[in-house]
């Protein structure tokens, strides 16, 4: 019954994420939208190398003749969570100077780009 | 060899081309290129603007809003539209990113 | 084994060495730092070549990351790649050329262009050769997640770049929206290589190639990367931020971010190409491409046309220009899978709209530098407050009317020959193409003879009375792009015959770059 | 930012120790087991962000030397490259492990199965953790001194579009 239950908290994941990104106006609440999504996107690389009954894909404690876990798609989401980090802190910063040069946090008046 | 490209249909010598166009630039120049003498006084070659006395050339220029007003006034309709959908506003940006997403999907599920 | 043997890792392992260096080269003399700089990237072009003439001579190069021996994707016993690897054909060779070019005339212009007293001097360096580093690694890589990681590399030292002038509200903000929608088409591209992953197993774009079959999670991962993709090469209708942030980043990086975008673009093609190729309905991706193209073509050039921000009207023909590479490689795509009509007109379309990638990055990485140099003298862009440049500025003139009757298709420049098979070759698949290519050409001449009217000619006004010309390293940078463009204009044939045309063949050719990786063919 | 109570001041002064040190564990043991530089940087970034939080972004200055950061930054990311670049030097490829499995500095051979693990090998690995360690130590808390600047100006009202409207009403 619970076969599927990791897809669908990825799907809804994501599908949070983006809401916030297409439908919030708060720049803060935009950056929480896009870690979100970005914990749905590392969420599904985990579960794609998931195996039952694997354990930890450690060297030294591997015991023969079972499965382990893939480690590739884990070294994938470490990558992936330090390039978020990365993303993260620089949204932050831009957050805090643009919330300097326009006084506000909305996006609907931070528009001095447009046409 | 270097410069001989074809296209598909035709090819194209960049360096016949300019060889040709030096040709026809010497002959316009020779032929029709003479210099015309002016028949009038300067004084009289002045703008008339109403009477009116000329404003400096500083003012006198088109400034850059202007230029093709009237191409822009022609085609006001459109550019209204593409006001709309250019608003600046950064969740609109996603919002036509997702809805190109899912525009495509869905023609790539039909075809 | 010699050095030269590890011609395609130096190629971003130069860049990336100095980029990490600067930091303490800083301490030295900002002389050393800029140089540094510079040298590392002219470095990366020569590397290019070598590797250039190594594909030239032997066919796609691999090199294999920390494995015994450099050549060998698939040691026996390997039943697939499991290291990461750089493969290089023609087309990656190309992009690479042509983005080492972009990214060393945009450090050589930075030196005068960006004033000490701005200060993050060194940060700015390392976050350009970064950015270089990125953007090469993209046009490189044969890895799927090595290429997210590189575009992620890419992206996120520019946002850094385009924020540099932080006084500046717009540019933080050009910045700000510039990486939401980057990152959530990167998001989309890790999403749809991980789908990859699960289904295959591996990473190899070759290997992925050689397995693909087309089911639903194929189908997914297709639409999520090529629309994720397009929109970092600035497609309409997805191409909002591309005006924002060419508008506001400094000159320098401007130029380069053009590069940065057609790495995009190339990663676009080799998904379509290389990875789906004929599995997928190769008529629909081509007329996708198409589609992109036209619109990008035509919104592009009618939305420069009212600008009155010198750069932001550059930027949206950009985006117009972009139109024509779609077009081009769209055309192309959708006779992948009709052999005759493919060698009559589908090559030569590819070929031209391969072409015009490297003359886009050069003459509108140099229409962008010109726009900085008026930058550079008058602190504006609005074009408004301009006028009479041309008594004061006469290198700047003369870069921008060669720029300017490039991109505008004008004889005997590089952007007429590109243009010109591309409007004869798609004029045999459908004439309506090219005649909307045709106009959308008018329609940039015309809004060039604004930009040209309404900054260079016209009397002088009064701000205009003190200004110089810009300084030698800024002359030297736009003049290093001139010449290519004029040479690329004269010689387009030795371009066709020796980059352009076998870059074309290389991604029509979809099991050469399988069996370069995996050997044996399909 | 002001100090917080004396109450968190104290666990914070005796809590950060063993954060560091926990940090410099999990990157020195990153090929044997879970973590690595990445990891165990962010980890003593943490006693940073630790620092700040609890003594205030002022007295947390004093206690870092911040313009050496950047060096530290630089010096780990050089340690990465040069390491890497050194497979290439010997003459085998761009990231070869050319210290694994020789004997020396970091080059005993694990055996295959469930054991301790030995400290003394996996080549490379170890000094590249190290170096990535020493990198993500110094960005992190450069970025954390970064934004605690940011909100200082912020709070102190220095918003700058207040500032264009007044120039504007002058």
């Amino acid at each position: 019954m619970f076969y599927d239950l990791h897809y669908i908290t990825i799907v809804f994941l994501i599908a949070l994420g983006i809401y916030a990104v297409m439908f919030q106006h708060n720049l803060i609440k935009i950056a929480i939208g896009i870690d979100i999504l970005e914990s749905g996107a590392n969420l599904l690389l985990i579960v794609l190398g998931y195996r039952n009954g694997g354990v930890a894909p450690i060297f030294t404690m591997a015991p023969q003749g079972k499965t382990m876990v893939l480690p590739t798609p884990q070294a994938l989401t470490l990558t992936a969570i330090v390039i978020g980090l990365a993303t993260t802190a620089l949204m932050l910063s831009l957050i805090v100077m643009l919330y300097r040069h326009y006084g506000t946090l909305d996006t609907r008046e931070i528009r001095r780009l447009k046409g | 060899m270097w410069t001989y490209i074809t296209t598909g249909s035709g090819f194209w010598n960049p360096i016949w081309w300019l060889v040709s166009f030096i040709i026809v630039a010497v002959f316009v120049y020779n032929f029709f290129g003479k210099e015309v003498k002016a028949k009038y006084s300067p004084d009289k070659m002045k703008p008339f603007l109403s009477g009116w006395d000329e404003a400096s050339k500083e003012a006198m220029q088109v400034k850059a809003s202007n230029i093709y007003w009237g191409f822009t006034k022609a085609m006001s309709g459109y550019y209204r539209f593409l006001g709309v959908c250019h608003t600046g506003i950064i969740n609109d940006y996603v919002v036509w990113f997702m809805a190109v997403m899912v525009l495509t999907f869905v023609a790539f599920i039909i075809a | 084994m010699s050095w030269t043997e590890h011609a395609p890792i130096l190629i971003i392992a130069a860049p990336l060495l100095v980029s990490f260096a600067i930091p303490l080269l800083e301490r030295i003399d900002y002389r050393v730092r800029n140089a540094a700089a510079v040298a590392s990237l002219v470095f990366s072009i020569w590397m290019v070549l070598i590797v250039l003439h190594k594909i030239w001579v032997s066919g796609p190069v691999v090199y294999v990351f920390g494995a015994k021996s450099a050549f060998l994707p698939l040691p026996s016993g390997f039943k697939f790649p499991v290291r990461i690897m750089f493969e290089i054909d023609h087309m990656s060779a190309f992009m690479a050329l042509s983005g080492s070019i972009a990214a060393t005339v945009g450090v050589i212009y930075s030196w005068a262009f960006i004033r000490e007293k701005e200060g993050g001097l060194g940060k700015y360096y390392s976050l350009f050769l970064l950015m270089s580093v990125g953007m090469l690694g993209m046009e490189l890589t044969g890895d799927a997640f090595n290429f997210f990681v590189f575009l992620e590399i890419a992206s996120i030292a520019s946002f850094g770049l385009i924020a540099y002038r932080r006084e500046d509200p717009a540019s933080v903000e050009a910045s700000f929206k510039y990486m939401i929608v980057s990152t959530i088409g990167a998001i989309f591209v890790l999403v749809a290589i991980g789908f990859l992953y699960g289904r295959y197993d591996a990473l190899n774009m070759a290997y992925i190639a050689k397995h693909m079959k087309l089911g639903i999670v194929e189908r997914v991962a297709f639409v999520l990367l090529v629309v994720s993709l397009a929109m970092k090469a600035g497609a309409v209708p997805m191409h909002m931020w591309v005006s924002d942030a060419y508008g506001r980043a400094p000159a320098a990086v401007t130029a380069t971010l053009v590069s940065v975008s057609q790495a995009s673009l190339y990663g676009l093609f080799r998904v379509m190409f290389s990875m789906f190729g004929v599995t997928m309905n190769n008529h629909f991706g081509g007329w996708m491409l198409i589609i992109f193209g036209l619109l990008s073509m035509f919104i592009g050039v009618t939305m420069a046309m009212v600008q009155k921000d010198i750069k932001r009207l550059m930027a949206y023909h950009a985006i117009s220009q972009t139109g024509y590479m779609l077009l081009g490689v769209g055309v192309g795509l959708a006779v992948l899978d009709n052999p005759v009509a493919l060698k009559s007109y589908g090559l030569a379309a590819m070929t031209g709209g391969i072409f015009h990638i490297m003359n886009h990055a050069m003459y509108k990485g140099l229409l962008f530098l010109t726009a900085g140099a008026i930058f550079y003298r008058l602190r504006t862009f609005n074009l408004n407050e301009m006028g009479g440049l041309a008594r004061k500025m006469k290198y700047t003139t003369i870069y921008f009317i060669i720029g300017a009757a490039a991109i505008a298709g004008l004889p005997p420049f590089n952007g007429f020959a590109s243009k010109l098979i591309i409007y004869e070759s798609v004029y045999k698949f459908n004439p309506l193409l090219s005649v909307v290519a045709m106009v959308v050409s008018v329609l940039t001449l015309a809004s060039f003879v604004k930009v040209f009217h309404s900054a260079f000619l016209g009397p002088e006004i009064s701000k205009v009375k003190n200004v110089r010309e810009v300084p030698r390293s800024m002359v030297i940078g736009m003049g290093v792009m001139a010449v290519i463009c004029v040479l690329f204009g004269l010689f387009p044939g030795m371009v066709v015959k020796y980059l352009a045309g076998p870059a074309a063949a290389s991604l029509v050719n979809h099991t050469a770059y399988i069996s370069s990786v995996i050997g044996g063919g399909m | 930012m002001k100090p917080m109570s004396k109450i968190v001041r104290t666990v914070a002064a005796s809590i950060g120790w063993f954060v560091f040190v926990f940090g410099i564990y999990v990157i020195v043991h990153g090929h044997l087991t879970p973590g690595g530089g990445f990891q165990g940087g962010a980890v003593m970034a943490t006693g940073v962000a630790l620092l700040i939080v609890a003594y205030g972004g002022w007295s947390a200055e004093k206690c870092v030397r911040k313009e050496r950061l950047p060096v530290f930054e630089s010096a780990g990311l050089l340690t990465f490259i040069l390491l890497a670049f050194g497979g290439a030097f010997l003459g085998v490829t761009f990231f070869f492990n050319f210290l694994a499995n020789k004997g020396g500095l970091f080059g005993d051979t694990l055996p295959v199965g469930i054991n301790p693990g030995i400290f003394n090998s996996a080549g490379v690995i170890p000094l590249m953790n190290m170096g990535v360690g020493m990198e993500v130590l110094a960005g992190i808390s450069l970025i954390l001194f970064a934004m605690f600047y940011g909100t200082k100006k912020v709070r102190e009202g220095t918003c700058l579009a207040d500032n264009e409207k007044k120039e504007e009403d002058a």
